[in-house]
């Protein structure tokens, strides 16, 4: 807690932007851990799909597998997607944003930091439990290894570009909804990707190449979205 | 007595692995709800006892 | 009060030129043609009565809202040219008090500091004692009352370097005592070569304070 | 600040020095010893008597052992939740504060029971059904149990006030009993449209008394060690909500 | 709008429980309309994962069609359960909720009122869209009817435990995931006969009792529901 | 101002009466053996710093909290046993204004008058008129300012039929205009034999107004 008071040097104005990234992101990290809820989130989401499904589908083992790589990677897109809604909408009611956005310091830093926190509470998990969830879902072992690296690599994605669609509501009443329909048609890639890597794992086919288009998407996401982030909020907060 | 002998006794008969690790579970959870409630107590005293000499040292 | 009085109007550069504002909401012209200065050492109130425009024009100021048509200029050059240095130089205290409820109240400060380059971070728990929150540094700010929670808020007051301050209704929920030791920090700031825009309902008891009122200016009512 | 409201005097003596937690508090002190030595030596007695001379069964070998803690725990799982609930009921209603922190106090206690019959469970069900886990009505509904006092524990630790904190959880406790038996009904129901019949567990192995009569010394057993549990978390919580008052203080000062 | 103004005869304090009912209703009505989103938000989620689950899974019809009983009713019970956080914490938030539990007024038709319009919102319309859902995941005719006669008895279960769970959450300061844990065990038992009525409907077999037992887990729940959710608001208010 | 003046003190049969109270917040004591009563035509002034506990007094009163040990009677009754009357003949404005930020303030009123049986609502444009939102009926109150959108829940005084008003600063972001108007409407309440408990940080012109100060009354600091 005092790290963050005294983590910025006192009249330091060149190098601070590391340092401000790290306040921000143990700033929202600290937020998260003390609505512990949070934290809990997507792994309560997981395990609700992973009973929900055997009990109102069929609980037999064979049809479970076959049903598994989409099923996570649809649950991890849902987890991600549900949790968007909240990114920026309590910064923005107790005013918060309207003081980041103020501040001199760089805006793409304090979002970026916010995404990074928002993966770490939300993909970061998500992407642990897939082997539970796998099992409990009676996944081939081998589809195992696929799974979490691809989790691991489309997660970060996710939360970058549900980012946008959160920022771009955050004003509004009711974002909820509009969101979904803001984002999804961009998270598709993802979705295709990731669970074709899955599948080619569980098949025993190469999935090297899912794995790079997964990676590319991640590097394209982390060096634009925090501009359109960060634009998106100041329209919003204009308006 | 039902075995012949101790490796016996641990084999028991393939199953060892599932019947001791059940057994082994039981004790921990066994053991926990007794010594988690204690500790606590523990702890809560010991924290009274901080705040009333904190508050016969300021007085 | 107001033992230190305030630098007589137009003797100082102004730091901050309205020009010619024009802002419309929900189809009615809240100020047209606004346009004053105001420099170092000024403390300016902006009057009306609610509804008159005086948030949305301190939202314009500070450069939150771009709602309106005009010119802004900040120690001579247009706003939007220097925007850097201009929320180096702010502290924007609006109707919303940027505090985190989970978070203690020095937690909140800490991050204030941390996005103010500048801030002295060192005196964060001098800055809550001087607004009365001595023994509340690690309560969450849920639990506290209404009038504390805003205290918070105010104690970047005490923290910041900034030279402007604009100031939303400041005295919100704010006891007595509260409100006139704020008052005296404004006049502080002011004689220290600051500058204050702000509105409140309260009386203020401060010496050579500069006032407009938004009634007078508003083109329909 | 305690105020005993003395216009309720249709109520029994004893319901009056129930509600006074330092009552309470002697009074788990004086059965704590007796109940302690009783449950070491009934768990003890029944281990060994369990592990060592039980006969193995004809069918599942040396794995049937797991029985005799697998159904004790099961057995006390869904009774500690009986237990909170009514617990829960009588705080409410008669604002009696060491049922409140009773029905607290059941809450871990009957989610790590649940969760050892949870877990002896998955491990019988590897020898002999080969798989840790199956989709079984039993299974399910005491997975739904377990969820139910993960909900109890998670709403009493996000709420601060411990007034508030004990009415919200009692609602939530009454809540899930009204649901236990439509949960255990429906699983079931449920279970037999879609298994196989192979992992029944409902009939009952028709036991030799050298099989059972273990499992009653452990299922008493397991009784006693839920009380005295008990009793320790509720004397914790006692001392917890009680810090302030002289006796407690003269307790600490005691030591 | 202005009928609700002008529904209470001035004065009036006998029968005005049913004008209370009728005038809370409309409220809450007006409200979803305002903010439209509501009102699209099951619509969406349901589309999502009638989109997702092809992409995601496996596009073939006849796999579709073996998943498709138990996903419909999965889907349904995570759109109502979604949407629950929301039911009673922006009433808190501005004050409101407090107007009315100081009101003389009966709790319990308010609560009450609440729920159904919470169910026309979301639990209705999800029945209504159920059949477009059950097409394009290639649900065999016959499955239809089964499947909108569930949904239609066993959503307002739904809303109704929700909003229990809404209820005791409102006063905290994330409610998200607690909501979640607290009322999924709860929804179980519908979800099991939710589906079951719509696979018994798939293969021809009798669903009557799946559907009375649906009504009586309804009836229930109307009767005892709004008990709990008025005890559970007074208590959180009161914290 | 105050051309009406408040019957004195202790002439009226005591309408609430609070008998030794007490409340603790997160461990501080916030007042402890608490004893007040409060007549018809009375206007009881709740003073006390920020976080005294004003507004944890007040949620007492209305039945909102429960967190206090002691007695409340209501006409001589206690309070549990006449709930229901009390909720009738109560008013309580407390912090939050209890105002839908996506309905109008008609339809906001209109929802008030349907919860408090008794309230006229046929009067809801008139009272609107009264608080000066004549012309805003309309529009959804999330385009309002701060002072427009508490304005709209102060409306409510002009409606109800209520005899007792908790008043949890009602006076916040109201311009000054609107705080001398309704300081005569509260004058009025009481001339006409109502009762008014009410906190507020501003400086009350209020002739015969009997207060009680709770900084004075709690255990600890
Ligand atoms: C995770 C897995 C399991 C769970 C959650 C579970 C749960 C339960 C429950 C709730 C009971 C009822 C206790 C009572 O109220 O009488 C029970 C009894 C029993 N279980 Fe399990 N069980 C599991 C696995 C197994 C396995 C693998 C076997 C052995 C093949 C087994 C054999 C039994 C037997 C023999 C009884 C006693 C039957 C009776 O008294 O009705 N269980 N179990
Ligand atoms: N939710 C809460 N949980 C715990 N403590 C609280 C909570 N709300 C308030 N308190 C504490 O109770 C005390 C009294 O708060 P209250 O809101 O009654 O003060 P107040 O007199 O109304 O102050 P103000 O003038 O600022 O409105 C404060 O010290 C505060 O810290
Ligand atoms: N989000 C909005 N959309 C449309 N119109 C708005 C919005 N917010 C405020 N207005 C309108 O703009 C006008 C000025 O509002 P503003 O908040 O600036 O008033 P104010 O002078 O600050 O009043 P107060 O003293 O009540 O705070 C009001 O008439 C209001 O109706
Ligand atoms: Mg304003
Ligand atoms: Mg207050």
């Amino acid at each position: 807690m005092s790290e963050i008071a005294t983590n910025e040097p006192a009249k330091a104005r060149g190098p601070s932007a590391v340092g401000v990234f790290r306040a921000a992101l143990k700033r929202d990290l600290l937020l998260a851990f003390r609505s512990k809820s949070d934290l809990l989130n997507p792994l309560i989401f997981f395990l609700m799909v992973a009973t929900l499904f055997p009990l109102g589908v069929s609980p037999e083992p064979g049809f479970l597998a076959l049903l598994a790589p989409g099923l996570v990677w649809v649950a991890a897109l849902l987890a991600t997607l549900l949790s968007m809604d909240s990114l920026f909408r309590a910064d923005f009611e107790d005013g918060t944003l309207e003081q980041a956005l103020l501040s001199p310091q760089p805006l793409i830093l304090i979002v970026l930091a916010r995404v990074l926190a928002h993966w770490i509470m939300t993909g970061l998990p998500l992407t642990l439990m897939a082997p539970l969830l796998g099992l409990m879902l009676f996944l081939p072992a081998d589809g195992m290894g696929g799974l979490m690296l691809s989790l691991l690599l489309g997660t970060p994605t996710l939360s970058l570009i549900g980012a946008i669609g959160a920022a771009l509501t955050v004003g509004l009443r009711k974002g909820g909804v509009l969101i979904s329909l803001l984002v999804l048609p961009l998270y598709i890639p993802v979705l295709i990707f990731g669970s074709g890597a899955v599948q080619a794992a569980v098949t025993g086919l190469p999935l090297a190449g899912y794995l790079a288009l997964l990676g590319a998407m991640l590097a394209l996401g982390v060096v634009l979205a925090p501009l359109a982030i960060g634009a998106a909020l100041r329209i919003s907060v204009s308006g | 007595m039902k075995f012949e002998s101790m490796a016996d006794f641990i084999g028991m008969g393939g199953h060892g692995l599932y019947v001791w690790l059940a057994y082994g579970i039981a004790l921990a959870i066994l053991l926990f709800n007794v010594v988690q409630p204690l500790r606590q107590t523990r702890q809560l005293l010991n924290q009274q006892a901080r705040l009333v000499r904190r508050e016969k040292g300021l007085s | 009060m107001g033992s230190i009085a305030l630098s007589p109007i137009g003797e100082s550069e102004p730091v901050l030129k309205v020009e010619n504002l024009y802002c419309e909401r929900d189809e009615r012209v809240l100020f047209d043609g606004l346009s004053f200065e105001i420099g170092a050492g000024e403390v300016l109130q902006i009057e009306g009565q609610n509804g008159s425009g005086k948030t949305t024009l301190l939202r314009i100021l500070s450069g939150l809202s771009r709602n309106y048509e005009g010119e802004l200029y900040w120690r001579g050059e247009p706003m939007d040219e220097v925007v850097d240095e201009y929320r180096q130089a702010l502290l924007y205290f609006g109707h919303l008090p940027g505090v985190k409820a989970t978070l203690t109240p020095q937690e909140n400060l800490g991050w204030y500091a941390a996005l103010q380059p500048g801030t002295d971070s060192a005196s964060i728990d001098a800055a809550l004692r001087q607004v009365g929150l001595a023994g509340y540094e690690d309560v969450p700010c849920h639990m506290l009352s209404a009038g504390q929670h805003r205290r918070v808020s105010l104690a970047r007051l005490y923290l910041s370097q900034a030279s402007l301050w604009i100031l939303d209704e400041p005295f919100t929920a704010i006891d007595k005592k509260g409100v006139a030791q704020k008052e005296q920090l404004i006049l502080r700031h002011a004689a220290a070569g600051g500058t204050v825009i702000l509105t409140t309902h309260h009386e203020l008891h401060l010496d050579g304070l500069r006032r407009l009122n938004l009634d007078q200016l508003a083109g329909t009512s | 600040m305690a105020k005993n409201k003395t216009d309720k005097n249709w109520m029994p003596r004893w319901f009056y020095q129930l509600a006074s937690p330092r009552w309470c508090y002697d009074i788990t002190g004086k059965l704590l010893p007796a109940f302690s030595v009783l449950a070491l030596l009934l768990l003890l007695g029944g281990t060994v008597w369990a592990l060592l001379f039980a006969p193995a069964d004809y069918q599942q070998g040396n794995s049937f052992r797991i029985i005799y803690i697998h159904v004790p725990s099961a057995i006390l799982a869904q009774s500690c939740y009986m237990m909170m609930a009514l617990a829960g009921a009588i705080g409410l209603i008669w604002k009696m504060k060491v049922a409140d922190m009773v029905a607290k106090a059941c809450a871990p206690l009957g989610a790590s029971l649940a969760l050892l019959a949870l877990a002896t469970g998955a491990i019988w069900g590897k020898p002999t059904w080969g798989s840790w886990w199956v989709w079984d009505a039993r299974l399910t509904s005491m997975l739904i149990l377990l969820f139910l006092y993960l909900g109890v524990m998670a709403l009493h630790s996000a709420i601060e006030n411990d007034t508030t904190a004990a009415q919200s959880t009692a609602v939530l406790a009454l809540v899930g009993l009204v649901n236990i038996p439509i949960i255990k009904y429906s699983v079931e129901w449920w279970n037999t449209l879609h298994q196989p019949a192979t992992f029944k567990l409902t009939e009952k192995p028709t036991m030799p008394p050298e099989m059972w009569l273990p499992l009653l010394v452990m299922v008493v057993g397991f009784y006693c060690f839920f009380a005295v549990s008990l009793m320790l978390r509720l004397r914790h919580e006692i001392l917890r909500r009680e810090r302030r008052s002289s006796w407690v203080q003269a307790l600490v000062e005691s030591r």
